[in-house]
């Protein structure tokens, strides 16, 4: 009496199911009525269509900044995997107040721009956490401008991008102090004609991608000092990563 | 073989259109090909008169072919509510609805800086002169985030200006099985809960 | 050729489950036939012990496998909510919503007389001992015509007895826009629009 | 240069779209979650089923005794139409009071046994009047029994199924004025050992289908001795057309 | 509220286009009355052109602007085979399949009697003047009841003109698995199975 | 609320099912705590049944509960042909076609060097002694590109053996119009034409 081959040494069938588990970095709507949603996930960012999402029974779960557990079913070829299943594993509702809604964005923004799809590398759960822990805070946190710039800084780094704080973006010169208005780094005293950052900015720029998260929390910057901070990071992101939409948004709320 | 031009040219410009994608459109130029002369021209004259003569109205943005929009100029809508929507198809489908007598505002978007969408985008400056005491605000904006992103903005701004404020309901829709909601849905439609009408 | 009964009878036990068609029966009869002994023996142990160690809860008919169900005998909840729903399943829904901390009232069913359902088909005669002052008891049965009407059932015999009663909200759904909903459930969402939270 | 064939003699594609308006007569939902609805329209009734109904936008038209237009899609071989868009032209919600509801559910129910699908007779229009007057009635009248009963009574006759109320059942004599414990008509004084009805009951039963709804609304038995009319007509449901299973529950109420 | 006139109108002229129903029809209008005044132009102007300048090929019947159509005035396209097919648009999925290099016939439809459709209504008295000694026609009309209906009245038509009749291939289509293959088109892939290319 | 292990569990082996998430696994299982004991005890013994009567035929690899499969002992099918199928579900397929009446040989998957399926882990070994003189072969693997790999390869090995090796029929699906069929197997249409049967 013949066995059946083993099921290990089975073919896998042309389409592959996965659960996916990630936070909700965008969403578009097609003129169908389809969603495409863009995840960030420890594995990665993901790509995924809702067909009929828009009415449909994940509509709810595939908001902006959820953090969701997908059912995804990719057949080779397929230029989406499709989301088969969707269910809510938590949100931030806070993220819809006015002074914490623009950070969420920009945080979201950024990490769709800084991570690529299917790139599951060793700084996947790192990427994550970072972005997740950073979503959370801009949520709860007292200071949500602070924690979006300290962890737009993160993110940055830990996608490739720090920023070179020890010697002049021109020349070279060690120790520069003043801003850049073009490229976002720091400049030397002689290729800068601005004013030099002050004590606090310096020390947050040349410490923030080595400190923790927690140590840079509880040492925030000035907010009258944090204009320059934040005009650097948009120089820097816009030369070295892409364009980011909601910079002019960000001090609407 | 080559596609005469003028076809060719038709599918291009039909699909652009949303919805359309290249198959859809080749087979509505065929299509189109096979109607009378007479149904093209009136499609095509149609399409001219819509664009030349619609606008917003300059009050509520809705569109209008006359200075002001038809729910505006009508004075036997309730003055006190405004309803406050993204698109105006939505004025449609409110209307659809037959439970609103009250007057509308076309905000065309909604809050969503990561598309560069901001407060200036929006017509929210417009609708800041038309808040007063006694007048109510419900904010029928979707309920995505970005949704409830533009209705708690313009909250802020409207509540010190008088006005009461109020945001559609979350819940259940008609005909629905709790089994066929989502969770998220589930715990707003249990939370905003309603004594029942006898 | 003549189908193995063994392998016959199977497929006709599996295409007797809801959402199976006979096709999938078929092609589930062929998996299952592909998988080791021991996960077959698994499933089908999984079927007997749940069938011989589950039954209704006594009080709130939820399914459990104690005396009392697991919310029944959890002093923590809040003993003066009861939410009124139709399938155990539901139970599980709202559990996952994690907005809900009272107790349950499975009826096992809605009032559908052409379906041959009235009051006494239904774990109605129940419900009504656990009513007193104090309590709110939240109907969220289905919102459909025979849900409604259940609703509308329970709250004349509840009432009188002293019990606060509401009804699940119904309004959008989560993350839908304005022209996606339905008229019925534009104008149910208008009417039930609540004052927004700052 | 020639002109293609015209637009008349061009074949009809292999599907069909029509636009139809109707009242839900009853739902059933399938395993899959898709929802079947059998509908009274003044072109006899139809069954249609819309795919994933009943977690889609269909979901809130299609609920029972709605009155809905449909754009519905047939394929010849197709079992079941399917329904591509429904909008709400009318409902009832007065149907869902308790005292209300189980009324419009006989109504329903009767008419689904009554008509049959694809029977575009004559009667259709005033079938289909008949009924939505009859859900109208009991949705806002008074006297919501009375509206069911003489709505039934319209509903068997115009179906075909008049009673006979000037011969015994049994023997033929004139002038019967006793319940037939069997069959639901009227049976002479010998043939039946029940009590006669009251004249009143007795006028209504010969008088209902020939009078205007009007008139028989204006003329209504009084409540107190409908019981035997109730029953009659159970009766001769039972025997006449089929399986009601909203009897046991007119009076639960 | 009153829709503006030359709203309703294009709403009206959009639902009449095949697979666009009133909801479509709607989004369509309010999103073209958000384009530019020039796209509009171009699309009513497309309509226009294509409408005044796209005729039939008195050949082949296929469209094109030009007194014959690209295909019949390309003396490269092999004149010893045509392929018959229904519609205008079936002549664009073959090219686009790159296999056939022949001449075309369109025939501007099937027969189907219970649509008023019989071979005086279709393309069909111009065709048999091609035949002749030396020709293949391929008949590519549908696999429908109909589509094989006017295939075997061709051919029986064709055949004692000299000309060699084929029918397209009936069988799976590529990609596909045999599970998912109805039974008819499974019975017809494997009669019509072929001796394999090594 | 925690969930009764019984009832944690069958989920658990249900949703181990292909075609079932955790939903439906969810769903089921609150059907079946509905039903009767008999019903259950019924489709558990079916399991178990099937398990422990059913293994492939020897010769041919199709599911059988004798000693040779119901084809294989079929003195009446024809000897002269053997169908090469994936699995076994694709014999009750070809079955149903009402078409055939050879032999079959179940691969019991197809090569797919990425999923680590080489010639040895199918029954290719145990198609070779079957092949002589005088044989058709009809490879009715799928239409993917696993499947033509496959039979490509099947038919270099069994062309030297003497049989003949046929290829089940690319196309249209039946019912089909051209323009609902992809341009490959449009093009594979075209290719595989036959003569029409008059
Ligand atoms: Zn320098
Ligand atoms: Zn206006
Ligand atoms: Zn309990
Ligand atoms: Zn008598
Ligand atoms: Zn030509
Ligand atoms: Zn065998």
């Amino acid at each position: 009496m013949t066995q059946p081959v083993p099921h290990t040494a089975r073919p896998v069938r042309r389409q592959r199911s996965a659960s996916r588990s990630g936070v909700v970095l965008r969403r578009w709507k097609t003129p169908k009525g389809d969603l495409i949603v863009s995840l960030l996930t420890p594995q990665g960012k993901l790509r995924a269509i809702a067909r009929g999402g828009l009415r449909g029974k994940h509509a709810g779960a595939l908001n902006l900044f959820h953090h969701v557990g997908l059912q995804v079913y990719a057949r080779p070829g397929d230029e989406l995997a499709v989301i088969q299943q969707a269910s809510l594993e938590g949100a931030l509702p806070r993220l819809a107040l006015p002074e914490r809604h623009p950070y969420a964005h920009l945080l979201a923004e950024l990490a769709d721009l800084l991570f690529q799809e299917g790139e599951a590398d060793e700084y996947g759960q790192q990427a994550f956490d970072l972005f997740a822990g950073a979503l959370r805070g801009v949520a709860h946190h007292h200071d949500p401008e602070w924690v979006a710039l300290v962890m737009s800084y993160k993110l940055l780094a830990l996608a490739g991008f720090p920023q070179r704080t020890r010697m002049c973006a021109r020349c070279g010169a060690a120790d520069p102090q003043h801003p850049d208005p073009f490229g976002g780094e720091l400049l030397c005293g002689r290729c800068s004609h601005q004013r030099a950052l002050s004590p606090s900015s310096l020390d947050f720029l040349r410490g923030v991608v080595r400190r923790s998260v927690r140590e840079n929390m509880d040492h925030p910057v000035p907010a009258e000092d944090r204009a320059p901070l934040w005009l650097g990071l948009e120089r820097f992101v816009g030369v070295q990563v892409g364009r980011v939409r909601s910079w002019p948004h960000l001090h609407a709320g | 073989m080559k596609y005469p031009p003028s076809l060719v040219a038709l599918i291009r410009e039909l699909s652009r259109l949303p919805g359309i994608g290249p198959k859809s459109a080749q087979r509505l130029a065929f299509h189109l090909f096979e109607q009378p002369a007479e149904d093209i021209e009136r499609l095509s004259a149609a399409l001219l008169a819509a664009k030349s003569e619609l606008h917003t109205c300059p009050v509520c943005f809705n569109i209008t072919d006359a200075e002001l929009c038809d729910v505006c100029s009508d004075p036997s809508r309730d003055q006190n509510l405004i309803c406050v929507v993204e698109e105006p198809g939505d004025v449609i489908a409110l209307e659809r609805s037959g439970e609103y007598q009250g007057l509308y505002h076309v905000l065309h978007g909604v809050l969503s800086p990561m598309n560069g969408v901001g407060p200036e985008q929006l017509h929210i400056k417009e609708l800041l002169p038309r808040a007063r005491e006694g007048l109510e605000v419900i904010l029928a904006t979707g309920t995505t985030v970005e949704g409830d992103a533009t209705a708690l903005y313009l909250q802020r701004l409207l509540e010190p200006l008088g006005a009461e404020v109020s945001r559609i309901a979350y819940g259940l829709q008609v005909g629905s099985a709790l089994e066929y909601a989502d969770e998220v849905t589930l715990g707003r439609a249990l939370l905003g809960r309603q004594k029942i009408r006898g």
